[in-house]
């Protein structure tokens, strides 16, 4: 099987950080694992998600509640966009923050569209934020340009 | 020292730890610790009395009839004893908390400073009305011995407790509020604090250093650690620098005077001139520092500095680099 | 409708062993499962209790040993940082909520009954509902334990910690869910025990003649009825907090962290006297009785009871002198928190004054005494010290603190009941414990305790925080900690000891006979163990001390139905008769209805829309609980 | 060896049901009112708590309509009419007004419930906005809650009375206690309708 360049580009992911993994169990580890998704919680305050992307609901940055994702809604690919940025804003974090704190932020902004296991989302932070309690939102479907990405909903 | 002496002749002999109560480094501490030598005689003297009372109780010779009138006398007597004792007690804490709001009555302004309690870290800040002269540092304390201390203390996450029992009581830092706590060291030395309020993983590794030292030592510390940190000059120690700016070190750790002003993690500023490491867990030495940039999770497991893959040469050029931060 | 007075009753007619026969088929709980499940008889559900509290206090012990281990010697590596929080919080919770207030309740079902002269408790049924719901919270804690999601926030849970940023996972809510469990069972069994006490003790024993241990019930019971609303309220609010995002404790959105210290202490220190005070119910008691004579002062008694159950509810904001509350509001508590002292002051002298006027017997459960006045007076002199606000703000969670409440636990309320077991032991099995193994026990018991505790207070002034997985060396604390951590396995022999001593009398201890210590209580009067109907006929009481005023015949109160569960009921203040109250028959429904009432509240853990649809198949179990089924005995007619 | 018995007494002609302080089902309704009542008293010290902390009370909204909340209690005191007659009656032992009064009292029970619904939906506020909306939901659904196991027990209540179980001494005393608890869940809502509606405009 010649490795597609997403699972070449997991390849290198998973030797950068010393995770073992067989393909898919970060994804499943990082979006079910309440611990992780809380230091993606207390990552998104810290590193200032919320002066592009608000509380999920979008600013200056796109909304990261709703079910449209320009550059794709698996997790992997949005810790893909997280370290590699995006064009016109998202900027790279891959010297700012470790691998697995990239995982972490990419659970916890897929758990603001329900995307992660029911019982592992916290109902809300200890901050400011106006948005629905995680444990109550409804599961938003991945849709890339239009079209639902099987692949990304839980 | 007279009254010192004697407290430290009571059954707590050895006593005079970096991090004990009974040591009185402190106006406050040792104001509380006269208190605790006042309760210890009082309480002492009536356990002694129901020890008395219960061994005659048993050990004495039955004899019938005897009078029942002339035990609830005694009963009323040892009402009124007790009523006497707490009554006495309750003055004596009284007036104690009266002392030491007074404590740094009379003496020079206080020093102003504002501790912020995170999750296993101190964040401190030496306050001034002049921008230039405001110090940030984290988990050690300079103080000048003799000069009163006024910290406003705040917590980012959850609840905290800032104690340095040589110093004086310990006063919680609460999410949403500010406290504060007056200190007024007499004793020059070095002496520890720790979090007192279970605060999560690391509760027991989130220690700081307290160094108390002649006035003139302090501001001599202070003036050197105002100074932004030294260029750096040869080729390698230029690398070094490179290496840290540009890593995820400069996003969470601030060093004046240069690009990284990260406030997540504490300030890295005369990072080597300071005792110990990760709030009070390590000695700070070459050897302690590497051990923790390279796997902080072994020694402080859940704590929120990440396990950042380096080679060697990157663990070297930031060990490096840091080690000429004094 | 038969007519009223051909109804079978007991007296001159009907006596001895025809009625022992009669009333047995009409109380007796018959071997069988079903029967089992069904029972509503206050010993066994009692026993159940007691056993089922003592394995909860033999588990949290084994985490106690488990903490002691690590913390022998500095930075040890032997327990995890997350495995230790989880460890010495389930430490906490289980000795608080699993042991400490259920045993004295455990002891209460299965005596008051017997003390008062009645044949059962007040709501039989609703007592059999408390026992199934806390064994299921007890259950369920500990599977969760277990499972790795067991509570890692302290038995106390602050928040913002243990709040829904700051403790991920479901960890915390099933501490929270734990919480409802217990409080349940604790304040459904209150209620029977008040409604036991003020109606149903035997004519002639007026408020003033009932033994301390009742009034120390009564009193334990108006506690838990006014403090564990407060919890409940607590961690309800903690629960929403976590799962659906309400604001209470969040700071940022005008929640405040004290608004928990405040609800959970307002309940916490009272806590600690409800677990006490059943302690000085047993120490009377066993005073009373192996001192051969009534306790010294027994209006003073009471009162100083009455007045330490008032007090408590005064002075919970001592656990919060290190917040930063406004300083004179500070010194209020320390005044009350320091006249507390004043009742348990008086009692102390009372009990040696017992001893000192009458002829004591030096017996175990004497024993047990001896090391309750010896402790709990230096853990109640510690607490004076903590009383006042610049000691406590030197004191306040350190391991002094760690010292001081295990003197006025341990000592206040485990000393007496080991005692207490000892003394009534013969009462529940019809047999006498081994008496030398007794005395053994308690030496080894008194030398480990304070052999693990005291170092504790100089290791408290030193300056080690509480609550710490390690710590590290070179400050002072090492021997100490070395110290703790030996004398915690002598005190854990000890009770090994007494867990051998009671598995070995149960077969062969020596018969006891119904009054094997010539008591003055009721329950010395029937049986051991007492049959199904506790006594055959209601016994009527003339004095303080039942047994010993009347040396002759019992007199006795007759002419309750046999052919039908019946109880006496009698006025509050002189216990007048005034009616026969039919007691509630053996149901299944109970036990029904607390499955029902388990399956919602761990529902409600993981959805709040379990509590809506939890709340039906628990409506019908509590409806079919309180119909009455037509196959009842027949009724009386309806007027009479 | 067991003791002899003396007889000094007989319990036959005492009765087998009593209204008030000599029933134990009353120590247990009013044991359980006391729970419940320092259950509300430690609710409203919250939402005093809570007040203190903030600047401007309510925050974040206006405070709950007065129409609903005032209708509910309007109804609630209404429904004590009946609530009275059926406790005389219950301790009179009448079956047929008993009968009619339980089902009255249930009726009113469902009314209520029906505006209990209008109310939450008028309270303006979401109870995960902040710490003011979400005191001021647990104070209302505390109370409803207690509105709605006092209905079911009514209708229980009135369902037995219709059954032949109905006639023993012992339902006319569980009726009237029932009664006595309506009058607790009346009187804990009057407070709580003078804190919700009141207090946030008044304050």
């Amino acid at each position: 099987m010649v490795p597609t360049r997403i699972d070449a580009h997991r390849m290198a992911l998973a030797e950068a950080s010393g995770f073992r993994p067989q393909p898919d169990r970060r994804i499943d580890w990082f979006e079910s694992n309440a611990y992780e998704i809380g230091q993606g919680q207390q990552l998104y305050d810290q590193f200032n998600c919320s002066t592009c992307h608000a509380n999920g609901g979008g600013d200056i940055g796109p909304a990261l509640m709703d079910s449209a994702w320009t550059y794709g809604g698996r997790i992997d690919q949005i810790a893909a966009s997280i370290r590699d940025g995006r064009p016109n804003g998202m900027p790279a974090f891959r010297d700012t923050l470790t691998e697995q704190q990239i995982w972490q932020i990419a659970g916890y902004v897929r758990s603001m569209s329900g995307n992660v296991a029911r019982d592992a989302a916290s109902s809300r932070g200890d901050t400011m934020a106006n948005t629905e309690p995680l444990t109550r939102i409804r599961q938003e479907p991945v849709t890339v340009a239009g079209r639902v990405d099987r692949s990304a909903t839980r | 020292m007279r009254r010192r002496a004697a407290l430290t002749a009571l059954p707590l002999g050895g006593c005079a730890g970096i991090q004990s109560a009974a040591d009185g480094a402190g106006r406050h501490a040792a104001i509380v610790g006269d208190l605790f030598t006042l309760f210890l005689w009082i309480t002492g003297f009536f356990f002694l009395l129901v020890l008395l009372f219960l061994g005659w109780a048993i050990l004495r010779r039955r004899s019938d009839g005897t009078a029942e009138r002339g035990m609830a006398v005694t009963l009323a007597g040892w009402a009124g004893l007790i009523t006497l004792g707490l009554f006495a007690l309750t003055i004596a804490s009284f007036f104690t908390d009266r002392w030491l709001a007074a404590a740094s009555a009379g003496r020079e302004p206080p020093l102003r400073l504002k501790v912020t309690a995170q999750q296993w870290w101190w964040q401190i800040e030496y306050l001034d009305p002049l921008p230039a002269n405001r110090l940030r540092t984290a988990n050690v304390i300079h103080l000048p011995a003799g000069r009163p201390v006024e910290i406003s203390l705040a917590a980012e996450d959850v609840i905290h407790s800032f104690w340095v029992p040589n110093l004086a009581g310990k006063q919680d830092l609460i999410p949403g509020r500010t406290t504060d706590i007056q200190l007024l060291p007499t004793r020059v030395g070095r002496f520890r604090g720790q979090c007192a309020e279970f605060c999560g993983l690391q509760h027991a590794h989130m220690a700081l250093d307290i160094i108390v030292e002649p006035a003139k030592d302090f501001a001599a510390w202070r003036t050197k650690a105002l100074a932004p940190a030294p260029a750096p000059q040869t080729p390698q120690q230029k690398a070094d620098y490179a290496y840290f700016m540009t890593h995820q070190c400069a996003s969470c750790h601030a060093i004046s005077g240069t690009p990284a002003q990260g406030t997540i993690g504490p300030d890295l500023t005369g990072v080597a001139g300071r005792l110990s490491l990760a709030a009070g867990t390590l000695p700070n030495n070459r050897a302690m520092l590497q051990g923790w940039i390279a796997n902080p999770q072994t020694i402080k497991p859940g704590s929120r500095m990440p396990t950042i893959k380096m080679s060697g040469a990157e663990l070297e050029a930031v060990t490096a680099y840091l080690e000429t931060l004094s | 409708m038969t007519a009223a007075a051909d109804l079978p009753r007991d007296g001159a007619e009907l006596r001895g062993e025809a009625l022992h026969a009669r009333l047995s088929r009409t109380w007796d709980t018959p071997g069988d499962l079903y029967a089992r499940l069904a029972t509503v008889d206050h010993k066994i559900v009692g026993q159940r209790y007691i056993v089922t509290a003592f394995a909860f206090l033999l588990l949290g012990g084994v985490l106690a040993l488990i903490m002691r281990t690590q913390l022998a010697t500095p930075d040890s590596g032997l327990i995890s940082a997350d495995r230790y929080n989880q460890i010495f919080s389930m430490h906490g919770t289980t000795m608080m909520f699993l042991f400490a207030v259920p045993m004295g309740e455990a002891m209460a079902i299965y005596l008051i009954p017997l003390m008062l002269g009645t044949r059962n408790i007040s709501f039989p049924r609703l007592n059999a509902f408390s026992y199934w719901v806390y064994l299921a919270g007890g259950i369920m804690i500990w599977v969760a334990f277990l499972l790795n999601v067991g509570p890692e926030t302290g038995w106390f849970s602050y928040v913002p910690l243990a709040g829904p940023e700051y403790s991920a996972g479901k960890r915390t809510d099933f501490w929270a869910q734990m919480i409802t469990f217990t409080e349940v069972s604790a304040l459904a069994t209150s209620v029977s025990l008040i409604a036991s006490i003020l109606k149903q003790r035997a004519p002639g024993m007026a408020i003033g003649r009932m033994p301390l241990f009742a009034w120390a019930m009564l009193v334990t019971s108006l506690m838990v009825v006014f403090a564990m609303p407060a919890v409940m309220l607590a961690s309800s609010f903690l629960i929403a907090d976590r799962l659906v995002g309400t604001q209470f404790y969040n700071p940022t959105e005008g929640g405040d962290a004290l608004l928990w210290q405040h609800l959970f202490w307002f309940f916490g220190h009272p806590e600690v006297y409800i677990i006490f005070i059943p302690g000085l119910g047993f120490v009377s008691q066993i005073t009373e009785t192996f001192c051969r004579r009534p306790v010294f002062a027994y209006p003073v008694m009471v009162l100083a009871m009455v007045s330490i159950g008032l007090l408590a509810f005064g002075l919970w904001v001592h656990h919060m002198f290190a917040t930063g509350l406004p300083r004179v509001g500070y010194s209020f508590y320390t005044a009350a928190s320091m006249m507390i002292a004043l009742p348990s002051g008086l009692q102390i002298f009372c009990w040696i004054a017992t001893m000192w006027l009458g002829r004591p017997r030096f017996d175990a459960p004497l024993l047990w005494v001896l090391a309750f006045i010896v402790t709990f007076v230096m853990g109640g002199l510690t607490g004076v010290m903590v009383a006042s606000v610049p000691l406590d703000l030197q004191l306040h969670d350190t391991y002094f603190i760690v010292a001081h409440f295990h003197y006025v636990l341990i000592g206040g309320m485990v000393f007496p009941l080991l005692g207490a077991i000892t003394y009534w032991f013969p009462k529940i099995t019809g047999r006498l414990m081994h008496e030398p193994l007794g005395k053994a026990t308690v030496a080894l018991g008194f030398v480990g305790f304070h052999t693990a505790f005291f170092p504790m207070h100089v290791t408290g002034i030193l300056g080690m925080p509480r609550r710490v997985y390690t710590y590290p060396a070179g400050m002072g604390w090492d021997t100490l900690n070395l110290v703790s951590s030996i004398g915690a396995f002598l005190f854990a022999a000890a009770i090994l000891l007494f867990v051998l001593n009671i598995l070995w009398s149960l077969r062969r201890g020596r018969p006891a006979g119904p009054d094997p210590w010539a008591a003055p209580t009721l329950e010395w009067a029937t049986s051991s163990p007492p049959a199904p109907y506790n006594f055959p006929h209601i016994p009527v009481v003339t004095g303080h001390a039942p047994l010993w005023d009347e040396p002759g015949d019992l007199p006795v109160m007759t002419g309750l139905r046999v052919d039908d569960r019946e109880l006496l009921l009698t006025t509050v203040m002189d216990a007048d008769p005034e009616g026969r109250e039919a007691s509630a028959l053996p149901s299944i429904w109970p036990l029904i209805a607390a499955i029902a009432t388990t399956i919602l509240f761990i529902g409600s853990i993981f959805t709040p829309w379990a509590v809506v649809w939890g709340a039906i198949p628990a409506a019908a179990a509590l409806i079919a609980w309180f119909w009455p089924k037509s196959g009842d005995v027949p009724p009386e007619p309806v007027i009479e | 060896m067991m003791r002899g018995w003396r007889f000094t007494g007989d319990a036959a002609p005492l009765p087998t049901h009593a209204f008030g302080t000599a029933s134990l089902t009353w120590w247990g309704v009013v044991g359980f009112m006391l729970i419940e009542g320092t259950g509300f008293a430690l609710a409203i010290a919250s939402y005093f708590f809570l007040m203190a902390q903030e600047k401007q009370w309510p925050s974040g909204a206006l405070p709950p309509d007065l129409l609903w909340g005032t209708i509910a209690t309007v109804v609630m005191l209404l429904s004590e009419l009946p609530n009275i007659w059926l406790k005389r009656m219950a301790e009179a032992e009448r079956i047929g007004p008993v009968r009619a009064g339980l089902v009255i009292v249930a009726l009113f029970g469902v009314a209520l419930l029906v505006i209990r619904g209008f109310e939450f939906a008028h309270l303006n506020i979401g109870w995960d906005r902040n710490a003011y909306a979400s005191i001021l939901w647990a104070l209302l659904l505390l109370h409803t809650v207690h509105l709605l196991t006092d209905f079911v027990d009514t209708v229980v209540l009135a369902a037995l009375m219709f059954t032949p179980h109905g006639l023993e001494g012992r339902r006319f005393v569980d009726t009237s206690e029932n009664a006595l608890y309506w009058h607790f869940v009346v009187l804990s809502w009057l407070v709580i309708y003078a804190i919700i509606y009141w207090v946030p405009r008044l304050g």
